[in-house]
């Protein structure tokens, strides 16, 4: 280190965790320095979540030292690490829904009046934080109304108000789109500006390489590198991240996909001008076997609602759907899925896993009518599909019986990609298929995703990363405002273009960033 | 001599209301259905509610009898404490009130002052009436199980007093175990089965009530030992089923507590707006069976 | 699902003012009822008593609120009534401050258990209370010799239950001003909202740095004291401590405060609402008795359970279906 | 990079102790039967019979037959409150029926006694379901409904009246014995048996966990939630419909007004003790035998030993308490 380097701020040393004797943490450390940001980057399971969640209490550490602002601290709950300087984007979008946005924002730092909560203040003091920020949202309103995204940017709201001199951001653009990431960004600096220390964890590397001063890399709950970012190019940190040779690691592509030339012709499922209350408000496309087709779509411009309304989980209220050239109506996803149609929610949380249910029992979740006979489970059948798929997709645990509530984020993920390869569909909607996930077994996950689709699958994907749209499909979608405004294709599927579409400003092109 | 009562109007049909407390056993049934039948043969008007266990609902049942401005209120207090007040509401509102089956605290409210009259039997004296029994039967020597009633209530406290009075003039007789069977078949025969396993060398089972007896006839069976030879039973309440039993002597001895109320309760009434002098308390005049007499009562029983 | 909400009305708002009103609309719909069809229902009297004995549903009830509102329950209201009503009886003699303050106190300790076991010890609410509405029934017992204890009657206890203030029965009056801070403490107070986002999402409470555990404990111990309140009113009202009284009023407790639009998940909830429940489900009872006294058709207590199943479904499916209509919208 | 600085001792706990927490969440219930039975084969005299353990194995059947069907129906995140009045009607019905004038000593009667009865009990239970899955009531109260509305039925039906009986061959179910075993004994353990594979090795037992664990996840994921729920509490109904009869047939007598009474508590607390999580997603059929048996054995031990009621209670408090805190899940 130069002499002239700033403060220390956080300096974290030697920390272990184990769960129930199977240790996440074995040796980690990081060190943070005021007015720098700070990339915090592993595989799937390295154990970075872990460790930030230890730092501010919601976890206790079994060993190693902690020290904050030049004290040694161990904080107990979130509530001690709040008041003792740090604030917290956890890696799940943790609000309460029910309650208001201005709520969530100043929950604990409500202003009062006479004692009583000052609501006009506090609605006038949300409102406010959330247009230094450039956004505009009605604050009065419960946060369940708005959308994944508006809830982490609500989450991310909440932790910059605390003025706080350290804020731990875990995975906070993982459902964001560009231009929010964009704003994030311009929040973050504004923090560096106030001399606040930042960490910031992410599986996408550019993002760490736009916004980052400092990178600590992470693996098998170890520390195995920490440096200026500037010194270690993209191939070295994914070696190191992943424990490999650097050549190892140059042989492969940006994604793991790899597109082949032809595009089905058959119509497998086609929808017209579907209809459902304000979010959707006339979406029509058509999936023709054997293609991957992609859905882009800023927030909010009903993706999701789309995905869900094909697979029978909501009613709609007008629109034509055929299934193989046969009218359909779809009133569960019972019945999507009888069909031959697989749906991977974006919502890993909410909608994916049984956070009690072991992996085997969570993987097999849906299959299980074909692996059973007159209701009861054909075990040999159940772990032949178990030991393929953990094996194929690299899922990491301790044992299939494993509560998958104790796999880390993207290792979930993957549990949940396999419940519907194994169903092996005819369609899968994939939402959001590698958000929160490594970029190794990202790469997999898209080469697998490719391997399947050349082998006859058919996949509709949603995706906010314009990159795996325009190397993973033959031709994208583009929704605006719960109306398909585009279909790209060929030479006219870029990167630029999408965005464009996205927004609505293709006359205008040429003057995109 | 002017008691302060309220009055009473001679006339031909009435409208009364009868505060029961619960209706969770056949003791209780029985006393309800002799109420209604009783106002039925009459022609009057019966205003009955049930209180369902709880001193505190049978309050406002009574209240809202005053609210409904019932000519008289018949009452079959939950509780000797909690029922008082609301006996002064009554009176203050010109109701005359007839307590039946359990008397209230007579420093809250007096007989003969502030309601008309008790009509039932004496808890305390049943208890002491099956203990003397026992006295003499086993010449003050017996190893015995008591299955009390509900935890809490004023006949198993009442039924157990009286016994205990026995019991302390007895040295010779001794109190094995004293549980609860909550006045229930089921759980008489529960709590004796287990008992009976804790102390194989009881000889006479006192039940506050003929279905705990009778429960506790059937784990004895199960048991193996044979009620009324090797095990003496006896019960409270006297109905038709455990007479029965008596005279099949697998019982040995019941007194009576007849639930059978209206006639006594509606001729009282009558009597009371007559005019004529009504004594503050009407014991009624309990019966006993034995195998000596079972038989013959058999009939009678309720 | 509607189709849109407009941004200058906002429907939602009236929707859910006129959901919470349901079962004030029923109240008064069965009160209209009553007061036509039986004579001496709308009177004074009537109206008096009957809230002076629903006086202690309305306490525990209340205490109730809050805890569902966390997303937690309290079975042992019922039994920590009798053993307040007890503890009452017992210290009567010393007059109505320490026979009001002593009991409540009790109360509070037995919320504290149950707080404690939840929140430190980590066990479901409804295990722990379940076992603490057998060991403040068993305590109760014990307390009073398995009997009735007579309250003081020469001191001013008895005037807590039995007397007015201002022409009002004092237990109502109790009932009265405590939902008033009731009210004002869920909607306006740091502790109301903590109370709600706790229910709402306790593991996002918990990360957003809200003292979950500090809250829960002080919902529980509110339960607790409020029951000793209704225990305290017990016992001064019917003269007497009762150690087996109380038995099922925790479902009585939990039934007024889901048709007054609480959910029983948590986090979504109002105490105005559970005061409303309160005197609709109490109001039931008397409507029956009075029923029962017009003669035309006397239905045996049977048929009055039968009865009181099916009003509190339709009363239940009734408020659900608007909760909902108001919160989709 | 090992062995670097000194650390403050207390955090480093100790291995053992961990592993020895993990063995009491797993094991601690088994442990307390252990320890209660030991303690009773020592003070209690005569405990270590055939007839004491008849005893309480007949007397604990009834509510570990109930307890498998609440165990389903709280691992969906349920809860049943109306069982002990379903088992009221059921045992209200019976004796109706193989007492009525046509079936009277008539085998067909006796047949028509088991099956009506309890097909109406796992009507009503599917009531329940219909409540909580299509009008998506709260569980407590949606069976707090039948809970009251159900004792009334039963009451009515009987006009509150006991119905006494002599009739063996119904009374088979309550008093039979098989190779000197109780009858209800052995059904008993057919039904925590048959439960506990249908929860390890049917779809049936996947679903119910995964409706419990995350309900929308299993939804999308094409379990048919709803149907899964009508199940649970129609099975809960049933077996309560079961649990009556023999209640009934035990006692030679059937009275509506105390069939079943308190059934739900002790259900749950059996439940709960046996280490199933009230919050749905996780079930033990196996774990609610051992929590019947454990609350049974207390029974049994206060009893014995004459401990007052009052008293009794608060040790029944405690014990409660204390099982579930042994088997708690930890928290990091
Ligand atoms: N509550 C828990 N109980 C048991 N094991 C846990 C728990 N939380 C995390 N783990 C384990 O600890 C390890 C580290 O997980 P962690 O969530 O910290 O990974 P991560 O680096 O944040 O991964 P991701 O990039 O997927 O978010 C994983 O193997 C995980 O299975
Ligand atoms: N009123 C609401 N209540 C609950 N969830 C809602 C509501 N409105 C929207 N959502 C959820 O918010 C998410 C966003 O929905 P939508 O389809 O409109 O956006 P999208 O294009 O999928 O955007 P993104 O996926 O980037 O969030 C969906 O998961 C949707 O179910
Ligand atoms: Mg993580
Ligand atoms: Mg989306």
């Amino acid at each position: 280190m130069t002499t002239t380097s700033p403060q220390i701020l956080l300096s974290m040393e030697h920390i272990t965790k184990s769960f129930a004797g199977t240790p996440a943490l074995r040796d980690s450390s990081l060190v943070v320095r005021e007015g720098e940001v700070h990339a915090l980057i592993g595989q799937n399971g390295a154990g970075k979540s872990t460790l930030l969640k230890i730092l501010t209490g919601a976890y206790r550490k079994d060993t190693g030292s902690i020290a904050f602002a030049g004290r040694e601290v161990n904080f107990k709950t979130p509530l001690e690490s709040q008041q003792g300087g740090i604030a917290t984007i956890y890696q799940e979008v943790n609000l309460v829904l029910k309650r208001s946005v201005s709520e969530n924002i100043l929950l604990g730092r409500e202003p009062k009046k006479f004692g009583m909560i000052d609501w006009k203040e506090m609605h006038r003091q949300a409102s406010q934080i959330l247009q230094d920020m450039g956004i505009a949202l009605d604050v009065t309103r419960p946060l369940q109304d708005y959308s994944i995204a508006t809830q982490q940017m609500v989450s991310i709201a909440r932790a910059i108000s605390m003025k706080a001199r350290l804020v731990v951001m875990d995975e906070p653009t993982s459902s964001l789109d560009e231009q929010e990431v964009e704003t994030l960004f311009a929040v973050i600096r504004k923090l560096k500006q106030e001399n606040v220390g930042v960490i910031f964890v992410s599986h996408y590397l550019d993002e760490l390489y736009a916004i980052s001063d400092h990178i600590t890399v992470m693996r098998d709950g170890k520390t195995v590198h920490s440096g200026p970012i500037r010194s270690i190019s993209k191939f070295e940190l994914v070696a190191k991240m992943l424990g490999r040779e650097i050549g190892e690691v140059e042989r492969q592509g940006r994604t793991g996909f790899h597109k082949k030339n032809t595009t089905g012709q058959e119509e497998l499922l086609t929808v017209k001008d579907l209809k459902r209350g304000n979010k959707l408000k006339g979406v029509n496309l058509t999936v023709k076997k054997g293609e991957i087709l992609g859905v882009a779509g800023l927030l909010g411009s009903g993706r999701t609602e789309t995905a869900r309304a094909l697979f029978g989980a909501d009613p709609t209220d007008a629109g034509a759907l055929s299934w193989k050239r046969q009218p359909i109506r779809l009133r569960s996803p019972r019945e999507a899925i009888r069909l031959g149609m697989g749906f991977c929610s974006e919502d890993r949380k909410e909608e994916g896993i049984i956070p009690h249910l072991s992996v085997r029992e969570n993987l097999t979740l849906a299959l299980l009518p074909r692996i059973s006979r007159l209701g009861v489970i054909d075990p040999q059948a159940q772990q032949k599909i178990i030991d393929k798929f953990i094996q194929r997709l690299g899922i990491k645990c301790s044992s299939p019986e494993q509560p998958i509530r104790e796999l880390s984020g993207g290792n979930q993920q993957k549990v949940l990609l396999a419940r519907w390869l194994c169903m092996n569909p005819d369609l899968l909607i994939l939402d959001e298929p590698t958000r929160g996930i490594d970029v190794g077994a990202k790469a997999e996950i898209q080469n697998l995703i490719s391997e399947l689709a050349e082998d006859g699958l058919t996949v509709l994907m949603i995706s906010s990363e314009l990159e795996e749209l325009t190397e993973g499909c033959q031709r994208v979608m583009v929704l605006r405002d719960g109306e398909t405004v585009g279909e790209l294709s060929g030479k006219n599927l870029s990167e630029k273009r999408i965005m464009h579409a996205m927004a609505g400003t293709e006359g205008a092109a040429h003057a995109g960033q | 001599a002017d008691t302060g009562l309220p009055k009473l109007a001679k006339k031909a049909t009435y409208k009364v209301g009868f505060a029961q407390t619960e209706s969770n056993n056949p003791w209780r049934i029985a006393q309800t259905q002799s109420m209604q039948d009783e106002a039925k043969k009459l022609g009057w008007q019966l205003v009955y509610t049930d209180a369902q266990g709880s001193a505190a609902k049978q309050v406002a049942d009574v209240r809202s009898m005053i609210a409904q401005k019932v000519d008289a209120i018949f009452l079959s207090p939950r509780e000797e404490k909690p029922l008082a007040p609301v006996i002064l509401e009554a009176k203050k509102a010109g109701i005359p009130v007839f307590l039946i089956d359990r008397n209230v605290d007579q420093s809250l409210a007096k007989a003969g002052n502030d309601y008309v009259t008790f009509i039932g039997s004496n808890f305390i004296q049943e208890g002491q009436r099956v203990g003397q029994w026992i006295a003499k039967k086993t010449n003050g020597k017996a190893n015995i199980i008591e299955l009390e009633g509900t935890t809490g209530s004023s006949p198993a406290n009442d039924r157990k007093k009286g016994f205990d009075d026995v019991i302390a003039k007895n040295p010779g007789m001794k109190i094995l175990a004293s549980q609860t069977g909550d006045f229930s078949r089921d759980k008489g025969r529960q709590v004796m089965e287990t008992l009976l396993q804790a102390h194989p060398e009881v000889d006479v089972v006192y039940a506050h009530n003929d279905e705990m007896a009778i429960g506790a006839i059937a784990a004895l069976e199960a048991a193996g030992r044979k009620p009324g030879k090797d095990v003496l039973v006896l019960s409270i309440d006297g109905g038709r089923e455990a007479v029965q039993l008596v005279v099949d002597g697998k019982i040995a001895y019941v007194v009576e507590c007849n639930p059978k109320f209206g006639p006594k309760a509606y001729s009282t009434l009558k009597d009371y707006a007559a005019g004529k002098k009504i004594n503050a308390k009407i014991i009624n005049p309990d019966r006993e069976f034995h195998s000596a007499n079972a038989a013959k009562l058999l009939p009678s029983a309720y | 699902m509607t189709t849109m909400p407009s941004k200058t009305t906002d429907p939602g708002r009236i929707w859910k003012q006129l959901s919470q009103q349901g079962v004030l609309i029923a109240l008064v719909l069965l009160m209209v009822f009553g007061g036509l069809r039986y004579e001496g229902f709308i009177t004074e009297y009537n109206l008096e008593s009957f809230l002076r004995y629903n006086a202690m549903f309305g306490l525990i009830a209340l205490g109730m609120t809050f805890v569902i509102i966390t997303g937690g329950i309290d079975l042992s209201v019922g039994s920590v009534v009798a053993l307040a009503s007890v503890v009452a009886a017992k210290v009567s003699g010393q007059g109505a401050l320490l026979g009001f303050l002593i009991p409540v106190l009790v109360g509070a300790g037995v919320g504290a258990i149950n707080a404690g076991l939840i929140t430190r010890g980590r066990i479901a609410p409804f295990i722990v209370t379940l076992a603490t509405l057998l060991g403040a029934r068993g305590l109760a017992l014990l307390v009073s010799g398995n009997q009735s204890v007579s309250a003081e009657y020469t001191g001013n206890f008895i005037q807590i239950g039995q007397g007015d203030f201002l022409g009002f029965p004092i237990p109502a009056w109790m009932m009265v001003v405590a939902f008033l801070i009731g009210i004002f403490v869920l909607s306006s107070t740091q502790f109301g909202r903590y109370t709600l986002s706790i229910g709402d999402n306790e593991d996002a409470a918990r990360l957003m740095g809200l003292p979950v555990d500090r809250t829960k404990f002080w919902v529980y111990v509110l339960s607790g004291a409020l029951s000793g309140m209704a225990g305290v009113v017990l016992a001064s009202q019917f003269g007497a401590g009762q150690p087996t009284e109380g038995v099922g009023w925790e479902l009585t407790a939990i039934a007024a405060v889901v048709v007054g639009g609480t959910l029983l998940t948590g986090g979504v909830g109002t105490v105005w609402g559970t005061f409303f429940g309160v005197l609709l489900l109490g109001m039931i009872f008397n409507v029956l008795n009075f029923e029962n006294g017009k003669g035309v058709i006397s239905l045996s207590v049977y048929w009055q359970s039968v009865i009181r199943g099916m009003f509190l479904l339709l009363v239940v499916i009734l408020q659900s279906r608007l909760t909902r209509k108001s919160s989709t919208s | 990079m090992l062995d670097s600085k000194t650390m403050k001792p207390k955090n480093t706990p100790p291995k053992p102790k961990m592993d020895w927490k993990l063995f009491l969440q797993q094991y601690g219930g088994l442990l307390a039967l252990l320890v209660l039975f030991v303690f009773n084969a020592i003070f209690t005299p005569n405990f270590l019979s055939m007839q004491t353990l008849n005893i309480n194995l007949t007397q604990v059947a009834t509510i570990v037959i109930v307890g498998v069907g609440m165990t389903l129906v709280i691992a969906t995140g349920g809860i049943d409150l109306s069982v002990g009045s379903l088992m009221a009607i059921a045992g209200a019905l019976a004796p109706m029926i193989f007492m009525s004038d046509g079936l009277k000593d008539n085998p067909l009667g006796i047949l028509l006694a088991f099956v009506l009865p309890v097909l109406a009990a796992a009507a009503l239970g599917l009531f329940n379901g219909l409540l909580v899955s299509k009008f998506e009531l709260q569980p407590i109260i949606a069976t707090l409904v039948l809970f009251i509305a159900g004792r009334g039925i039963a009451q009515v039906l009987t006009n509150g009246n006991l119905q006494t009986f002599s009739n063996p061959s119904f009374q088979y179910i309550g008093l039979g014995k098989v190779l000197g075993l109780p009858f209800q004994v052995i059904l008993m353990v057919l039904i925590v048996a048959l439960a506990a594979w249908v929860m390890r090795r049917t779809v049936l037992g996947r679903s119910i966990l995964s409706v419990g664990g995350n309900e929308k996840a299993a939804r999308l994921s094409g379990i048919p939630a709803q149907r899964v729920k009508y199940a649970v509490y129609a099975i809960s109904g049933l077996l309560a419909g079961i649990a009556g009869l023999i209640t009934i047939a035990i006692n030679s007598a059937s009275d509506a007004n105390q069939v079943g009474q308190n059934m739900e508590l002790d259900a749950i607390a059996a439940v709960a003790v046996g280490g199933t999580l009230l919050e749905g997603g996780k079930a033990t059929i196996v774990g609610t035998l051992i929590g019947a048996l454990i609350i049974q054995l207390i029974r049994f031990t206060l009893l014995a030993k004459g401990v007052p009621d009052s008293v009794a209670l608060i040790v029944k408090a405690g014990i409660i308490v204390g099982a579930v805190a042994l088997q708690r899940s930890r928290r990091a």
